[in-house]
């Protein structure tokens, strides 16, 4: 019963945290806490020695553990306890200052908190969901919590951004529900028998699923879920949609969301039967190579540093796929904890910068190590994470997929992250260094974003320790 | 194969060119003038010049830090040190050891880099002037210098100074006599470079613009003028016996008959280079390079001759 | 070994408390400073008793392997000799660098010791590591952390493109490395073996400044403090050779042959372009950088040699590149580290690296002045220095080539001789351009001109590096027999006919000459002291040929002393002159000022990026805000993987698939 | 071919012609409600009532499916238009004839790939239903991608969710009520938050042309390419 509550606890939350639409501060109390019991909750039923029954419904089983969802559960909600705690700092500060800069409070804070924890609780029903079925309810459910957070200032740029994410991804996951059913109606066995789209059914009767359709519905789940997942010719809305967003709802979307998009995708690997799993190879790492190949092409003189940041997603997304592709499932895994903390550690200092600047243009922004020299640090310490420097987990990533990898895929992926790497530093360097600032953050704003850097510092200690830790246990490790 | 090993001999021959050495630019000085139909100065008229001027007192500018007093000092005990290995009077140099050639070079080099320091050092610009045109042309010669030692390593088999020079003679059997020419040739142009002679350098000009080496030295006085003076001959003498024992084969009759013409050979050369002079005019700047680029050439080409045929 | 982690600890956890103490700048320094000269000298023993216990022992090459907790530490004699420079310059440069920083920027200096004790750890650490993760791990590391150091005074626009430029060059360089590791442990066809040598080469050459990858070096140095960059110029580019030791001649294999021709080659046109580039400079440290990337230049050349000794079965001249090599990297370390350290004090009394504007230090400046001219003078190889001694193995090595090689082999050698003659020459011109730029003749500014001695620590350095030469110039043939094992290894340990004893023989000569040189000069300079007391030598102005006042206006400055030079090479420096002819009779302005590039930068890396780039905005074209346009592009996609799924795909058989990989390896 | 399942399916892919053909914003929010009423019967339609499964639930669920598609999800789209007081005329950015070539075209090929895939004559209306799904979506994206208004993309949207569950009804592949009400709820709300936002989009813009949504974007617009780039590498 505690896999339905830690999805129900949230939306309670969620809507105690509507009706108290008028108090100011009791909404930002409720996400906190919110947060907390959920990680509380997770950290109980993910102990080692605990076992959970399947919850299921009228045949439908709904949710249950297996060894991915409990590392991505945890990681979910650690990450959400840590953006949740930073935004209930952020968010008087950001009002402050939109009053005073004249663009508007922004988004009442009871929508705003009841937004963030009804996409806590949908995406955590995505990791919990043992039926496809309903895997594609609780992804269609997070584009529409995630949705109206990113209209938290009614710019029309916001707005432009919110329908293009509204639309693609819908149109995205419809294809992944076709895709879904396909899969159901490739099962050509006894009707009486047959799975129904259960992941522990199916997973059963995977070898005599017929080829064809299984085909067909890969590829249309690969549309689906790399829609959601941000993959390259369907990443459009990625850019748009983080750029436009308020500080912490990136940080969700990049951290969390990606990853349970990438556990839809996960789910059709396991099922692929034996003679398919060349296809789905082939078909995962060209389209990583397709996503990092457009993210290196769009880091070079990129005007916004948000945008920076979500073409950065795109490209580690590609890699993840690619690592998935060569069939290291625990590299990806690996790739994806990395990848989420520094991503989610920078899109908050990049909301702190657009607090302290009040521009999200790079050359906007200069001299930050004199404005506000902690969350300049901090910013270059997690660029270079980001890129795979070493004492990040993401370097042992992308030296395990190359020494894996054929020759020619090894050399192109160095070559395109040596790209992006270009791209990234050109960029950063030059809003951390140079002489004084162009345009001085008035002082009070400098404070308010160093004021906040206590989150982001956090999470980039917790990166270097689990590098550091990985680094001590990669002789004996299975990863090599 | 080898030079006799006289140590006593060595000695003697050594201390003789420490004596010597300043005759040489008297000898030159003689045929200039027997060619321009004066006179000209004594033969012995730079004694003269060196002992007056080692009892007068230094004047020294004041832009100078220490350096201008050091460098003539030095630079005359780096000379010194290179003669001692070269075998004088066809008597291996006792203090011979594998790769003394290079030390010898490196030792010129030293000598070189210090007047460089001292000239910059007085900060007027004749004397910049005159050492970033030494730096050139130096640079030059001691590829050309090297070349050289190349082709008598080869034969000789060996990177000791003593046994090169004795290894190689103008009738020495199964070398082509053209290359040994061309190396020899080589070798004046690079002693006419390096003590500044006419083609490279005018000594006796008097307009600064156009001297190199006396550029350098126009703020010396008293002992330190005397000095320089005095390691431009020991350097002059050393290159010439170096070419005279190119020439010569180890063995020359008995010792004495070797020491003779050794020293003859010395003071013909002198002679040539007074010859040369009154001959020729300073070549402009651009030009030289060409010329020294031209003896690397002839040096190769006897290099390749060597290895090939 | 144990004595070794204790060091690094210390090391490590004084940098850790200098950063945390930051907020007190003085109480930083202390705690940085203390930790990092103890931490180093301590090291600075142990490195010295395993060398005495492994170096002289007769016992062929000796490796020993320490487990720590999966991760395997293993040390041998070349890692050691490759430790000792960066020990010793870290000690060195710690000193320098407390009065370096202790009136200018002092409030940061938390910063400055943390990021200084972490480099100083990575390097340490490098030699040590074998496995490639761990190796890649450190290698990199040691970039990042020299990189937070190279952006020390983030202020100034050029600082930070010489950070961007050195990050790339050390990315790029551990991307090849990864490449290389990958080649190596993977069955590759016979005609493929060279591939990994290739790729090592380039990955470590990008960390040394081999040609055409040294781009970063010149401007990597000189915006770094001055301590940080006689650390890096001693140390650091020395790892890249390290590297290629070990992971590429080392290793052996079938390709060496190309990998000799190679290194020799790059070596050659490396030293060669170095010293053309470091004479036409006008920033002392960017002078220096160069002519670092000239002396990399003549090791590399000298590895080649050793590689093709090795390879033509010619154990003399194997055995004196190789020893040749390894001498001239401690002499370049040492020297090139007090070069560094007096360019940095230069800076903290003038306030300028310009030598334009420097001139008459020496005056002002004895200590500083005495010790770079000295130590310059060594370093461009002259006898009574000890990189005479490095190069005369060398030259040794080339003749050796000449005499006994034969076809290809001897004209190689022949031209490592006349490249090395004509260096030696250039080598003169540069260091007698910096030395009389900045220390001879009249301050040509008043900032020269109120220039005072520097603080005991900083000039004390550079003495002490100083002494250190005359030291390894008197003892290099006792310490020759220590790299017996290292030589005997690379040589192949066949009965060589030449031994290291008769290379340490071979040595003595030239060692006790140059002594007996400094001996004699210094009796002549007593007598001639001696001799001018007694006769009042009197004082008066530079003889000026009838102009009425000498001023600095008219002295030789450092361009103009080496315009003659820079025309003979005017094609590889790429030349702009910017000359202001006189038009009236009484020109108020006239100037002539001559600019050299670094024509491997503005020529190749930069037209390349920029070309690079601008393809890529053609590209951002793509993302055009049309939603109709994004969802096209989706339907396209769909339908491109519909028709190459459905009808192009031939099931393939589940033989060939590689096992689909879905057991779940707990975490 | 006259039994009552394939007149159905032929009705549902006949609305989609006619729909592209209209030019005229709530004659097409009218043919959608259609569609969704469509799409509940087909189920009662293909089920053989003689089987003694129970049925319960199906007819629910075909009840909710023409609630919500076929009557409340309508409404708003009418209510959405009126509020955001846009034009009745829709400028289609591809003509109605061009766009009604095109949908012909759509469903000719979706016929000719099902029959070169799927090669069992057996002529049964279930099988039908996979050509039909398949034109349907294709036809639903086109609308998306050829019409200017947001309302009208809205509407594409909802079309093709249509062609989806036309594919789950058609082939009788039940997978659970909770999952299908899961599906419905979520269009639903989907449609929901569209019509919210295109309300927004129409106050903020005073338009609501889809295509002039292009403010956000990566591409260096060549005049203010003048612009430093972002490191001044020279």
């Amino acid at each position: 019963m505690e896999l339905v509550l830690i999805i129900l606890l949230p939306l309670l939350f969620a809507v105690l945290a509507l009706s108290l639409y008028r108090h100011g501060e009791w909404p930002l109390r409720l996400l906190q806490f919110g947060a907390i019991c959920h990680l509380v909750l997770v950290c109980r039923v993910t102990l080692p020695g605990r076992v959970l029954a399947v919850v299921s419904f009228r045949g439908v089983d709904l949710f249950g553990l297996d060894e991915v969802s409990k590392l991505l559960l945890t990681l979910t909600s650690l990450l959400f306890a840590c953006v949740a705690v930073h935004s209930a700092r952020w968010y008087p500060a950001d009002q402050r200052l939109g009053i005073e800069r004249g663009q508007g409070p922004g988004m009442r804070a009871g929508l705003f908190v009841a937004c963030m924890l009804g996409l806590l609780s949908t995406m955590s029903a995505v990791l919990l969901a043992r039926n496809l079925g309903v895997l594609w309810v609780a992804i269609e459910a997070t584009t529409l919590a995630s949705a109206p957070v990113i209209i938290f200032r009614q710019t029309p740029r916001s707005l432009e951004a919110m329908w293009k994410y509204m639309l693609i991804c819908s149109v995205g996951i419809g294809l992944a529900l076709f895709g879904t059913l396909l899969l159901a109606s490739a099962y050509t066995g006894p009707h009486e028998l047959s799975p129904g789209l259960n992941l522990d059914a199916l997973m059963a009767v995977r070898h005599e699923l017929d080829g064809a359709w299984f085909k067909a519905a890969f590829i249309f789940i690969l549309a689906g879920y790399g829609t959601k997942m941000g993959l390259a010719p369907f990443h459009t809305w990625l850019p748009d949609a983080h750029s436009e967003a308020p500080a912490p709802e990136p940080a969700v979307l990049s951290g969390a969301l990606l990853n349970c998009a990438f556990l839809g995708i996960l789910r059709f690997v396991q099922l692929a039967p034996p003679e398919l799993s060349g296809f789905c190879r082939t078909l995962l790492i060209a389209l990583g190579l397709c996503s990092l190949v457009v993210a290196a092409f769009f880091m070079i003189r990129q005007r916004d540093y948000k945008r920076m940041l979500a073409f950065s997603s795109v490209e580690h997304m590609g890699l993840a796929t690619i690592i998935l592709g060569l069939g290291m499932h625990n590299l990806a895994y690996l790739h994806l904890c990395g990848h989420s903390l520094t991503k989610m550690m920078l899109f908050l200092c990049a909301g702190n910068i657009s607090m302290a600047y009040d521009t999200r243009a790079v050359l906007g922004v200069k001299g930050m190590f004199g404005a506000i020299p902690r969350t300049a640090t901090l910013w270059l310490i997690g660029l270079l994470l980001i890129c795979g420097t070493p004492p990040s987990p993401l370097f042992i990533t992308e030296l395990f997929l190359v020494m894996q990898a054929p020759l020619w895929l090894g050399a192109t992926v160095l070559f395109l992250l040596f790209v992006v790497f270009c791209g990234m530093t050109s960029i950063c360097l030059d809003m951390v260094m140079g002489p004084s600032p162009t345009t001085p953050p008035d002082e009070e704003a400098g404070k308010a974003a160093e004021s906040l850097c206590s989150i982001p510092a956090l999470a980039v200690v917790t990166v270097l320790v689990m590098g550091l830790v990985i680094i001590f246990f990669i002789e004996s490790s299975g990863l090599v | 194969m080898m030079y006799k090993v006289n140590h006593g001999g060595w000695l003697v021959m050594f201390l003789a060119s420490l004596l010597l050495a300043p005759l040489l630019y008297g000898i030159i000085n003689k045929v200039k003038a027997f060619f321009a139909g004066r006179r000209g100065p004594r033969l012995l008229q730079v004694y003269y010049d060196i002992i007056k001027l080692s009892r007068k007192a230094g004047i020294f500018s004041r832009t100078t830090s220490g350096v201008l007093q050091l460098a003539p000092i030095v630079s005359l005990v780096a000379v010194l040190m290179a003669m001692l290995f070269i075998p004088a009077g066809l008597f291996r140099s006792p203090l011979a050891f594998a790769g003394d050639v290079i030390f010898f070079c490196y030792l010129l080099g030293l000598s070189r880099m210090l007047t460089i320091l001292a000239a910059m050092d007085t900060g007027s610009s004749f004397a910049g002037m005159g050492s970033s045109r030494e730096a050139h042309f130096s640079m030059l010669a001691e590829a050309v210098l090297f070349a050289i030692i190349i082709f008598l390593a080869i034969v000789a088999r060996s990177i000791c100074l003593s046994n090169l020079l004795s290894a190689l003679s103008l009738v020495t059997p199964g070398i082509s006599s053209p290359a040994i020419l061309l190396v020899a040739g080589a070798f004046f142009v690079v002693i006419l470079l390096e003590n500044c002679r006419l083609p490279f350098d005018d000594p006796e000009t008097h307009l600064e613009l156009t001297m190199i080496h006396e550029a350098m030295i126009l703020d010396y006085a008293g002992p330190e003028l005397g000095m320089i003076h005095y390691t431009a001959s020991l350097k002059l003498w050393s290159f010439c016996s170096l070419l005279a024992l190119l020439i010569l084969p180890e063995r020359v009759g008995g010792t004495l008959t070797g020491v003779l013409v050794y020293l003859t050979l010395i003071m013909a050369f002198a002679a040539a280079i007074g010859v040369v002079e009154s001959i020729m005019a300073r070549y402009r700047f651009l030009k030289v390079p060409h010329l020294v680029i031209g003896s690397l050439a002839a040096v190769l080409t006897a290099v390749s001759l060597l290895i090939f045929f | 070994m144990a004595y070794l982690f204790a060091c690094l600890g210390l090391l490590l956890v004084g940098g850790m408390t200098a950063l945390l103490l930051s907020s007190r700048p003085s109480l930083a320094m202390k705690i940085g400073s203390c930790s990092a000269i103890i931490g180093t000298s301590a090291l600075l023993l142990t490195l010295l008793l395993l060398l005495r216990k492994m170096g002289f022992a007769a016992s062929p090459w000796e490796e020993t392997l320490l487990f720590t907790r999966g991760i395997r530490f293993a040390y041998d004699l070349a890692s050691l000799l490759f430790l000792l420079p960066t020990a010793l310059l870290g000690l060195i440069a710690a000193i320098h660098s407390i009065g370096y920083l202790r009136d200018h920027d002092a409030k940061r200096s938390g910063f400055y010791w943390f990021s200084y004790n972490l480099t100083l750890v990575a390097m340490l650490m490098v030699p040590l590591l074998r496995s490639a993760p761990l190796f890649l791990i450190m290698w990199e590391l040691m970039g990042v952390a020299s990189f937070a150091l190279v952006i020390f005074d983030w202020g100034s626009a050029d600082s930070r493109r010489a950070g961007w430029i050195y990050l790339l060059a050390s990315h790029a360089g551990a991307a090849f490395l990864i490449l290389m590791f990958v080649t190596d442990n993977r069955p590759l066809s016979p005609g493929m073996c060279w591939l990994p040598v290739v790729l090592g080469i380039i990955g470590f050459g990008l960390k040394a400044g081999l040609p055409l990858l040294h781009v970063w070096l010149p401007s990597a140095h000189p915006a770094a403090p001055a301590p940080v960059s006689a650390i890096m110029s001693g140390a650091m580019i020395k790892l890249g050779l390290y590297g290629i030791l070990r992971f590429v001649i080392l290793p052996g294999g079938d390709a060496m042959l190309q990998c000799g021709w190679l290194l020799a080659i790059l070596g050659l046109t490396g030293a060669l372009l170095g010293i053309i580039l470091a004479l036409s400079q006008r920033n002392i440290k960017t002078l220096l950088a160069y002519s670092s990337i000239e002396n990399i230049g003549i090791m590399t050349m000298a590895y080649g040699l050793g590689v093709l000794g090795v390879v033509y079965k010619m154990p003399g001249m194997a055995m004196l590149g190789f020893s040749g090599a390894l001498l001239h990297m401690f002499n370049h370390a040492a020297l090139k580290g007090a070069l560094f350290l007096g360019a940095g004090s230069v800076y903290r009394a003038t306030g300028t690296l310009n030598m334009e504007k420097l001139g008459g230090l020496m005056k002002r400046m004895p200590w500083t002045g005495g010790a770079f001219a000295a130590n310059a003078m060594a370093l461009s190889g002259l006898p009574p220095g000890n990189a005479f001694l490095g190069e005369f193995l060398i030259y040794a090595a080339a003749f050796n080539g000449v005499i006994n090689g034969h076809g290809p082999l001897r004209t190689l050698s022949l031209l490592c001789i006349i490249t090395l003659a004509i260096i030696g020459g250039l080598a003169i011109a540069t260091y007698s351009k910096v030395i009389s730029a900045v220390f001879l003749g009249e301050p040509r500014n008043d900032c020269a001109r109120k220039a005072r001695e520097v603080s005991w620590t900083m000039c004390g350095s550079t003495l002490a590096l100083l002494l250190l030469n005359l030291l390894l110039l008197g003892l290099t043939p006792y310490i020759m027999p220590m790299f017996a094992p290292l030589l005997t290894r690379l040589i192949g340990g066949t009965s060589t006919a030449i031994t290291v004893t008769d290379i340490a023989l071979l040595l003595t000569m030239p060692s006790i000459f140059s002594l007996l040189l400094i001996g004699l000069s210094a009796a002549a300079i007593r007598w001639r002291q001696w001799l001018g007391v007694h006769r009042e030598d009197a004082e008066g102005v530079t003889w000026d040929c009838g102009f009425a006042a000498p001023t600095a206006r008219m002295e030789y400055t450092g361009t103009a002393f080496a315009q003659p030079l820079l025309d003979a090479f005017a094609g590889v420096l790429g030349l702009r002159r910017q000359i202001q002819r006189p038009e009236t009779l009484f020109p108020d302005a006239i100037s002539a000022d001559l600019q050299s590039q670094d024509l491997a930068l503005s020529g190749i890396w930069r037209p390349l990026f920029r070309r690079f780039s601008s393809l890529a905005i053609r590209t951002h074209r793509m993302q055009s805000g049309f939603l109709h346009a994004y969802i096209l592009t989706m339907v396209l996609a769909l339908v491109v993987m519909l028709v190459w799924g459905m009808f192009c795909h031939r099931l393939d058989q589940p033989t060939t698939a590689a096992p689909v990989v879905t057991e779940e390896i707990s975490k | 071919m006259s039994t009552l399942p394939e007149i159905a399916l032929i009705l549902f892919l006949f609305t989609n012609i006619v729909l592209v053909s209209s030019s005229r914003l709530t004659h097409c929010i009218q043919l959608v409600a259609v569609q969704g009423v469509l799409l509940g019967v087909i189920p009662l339609v293909f089920w053989d009532w003689q089987s003694a499964a129970p049925y319960g639930e199906l007819v629910f669920l075909s009840l909710t499916n023409i609630a919500i598609k076929g009557i409340a999800l309508p409404l708003l789209l009418i209510l959405a238009v009126r509020r955001a007081q846009v034009r009745r005329e829709l400028e289609p950015v591809v003509g109605y004839a061009f766009s009604q070539l095109f949908a012909i075209l759509i469903i000719a090929a979706c016929f000719a790939g099902y029959r070169h895939l799927v090669d069992d004559d057996t002529a049964n209306a279930a099988l039908l239903a996979i050509p039909v799904a398949a034109a349907t979506m294709l036809i639903g994206l086109f609308i998306i991608i050829a019409r200017r208004k947001a309302i009208t993309q809205v509407l594409g949207f909802l079309v093709f969710e249509n062609g989806i569950s036309v594919f789950a009804n058609g082939l009788m592949v039940h997978h659970g009520a909770i999952v299908e009400l899961g599906i419905l709820l979520d269009v639903f709300a989907l449609v929901f938050i569209m019509g919210i936002a295109v309300f927004k989009i129409s106050q903020e813009f005073q338009h609501i042309d889809a295509d002039r949504l292009n403010a956000l974007g990566d591409r260096q617009d060549p005049e203010n390419s003048a612009a430093p780039p972002a490191y001044t590498w020279e």
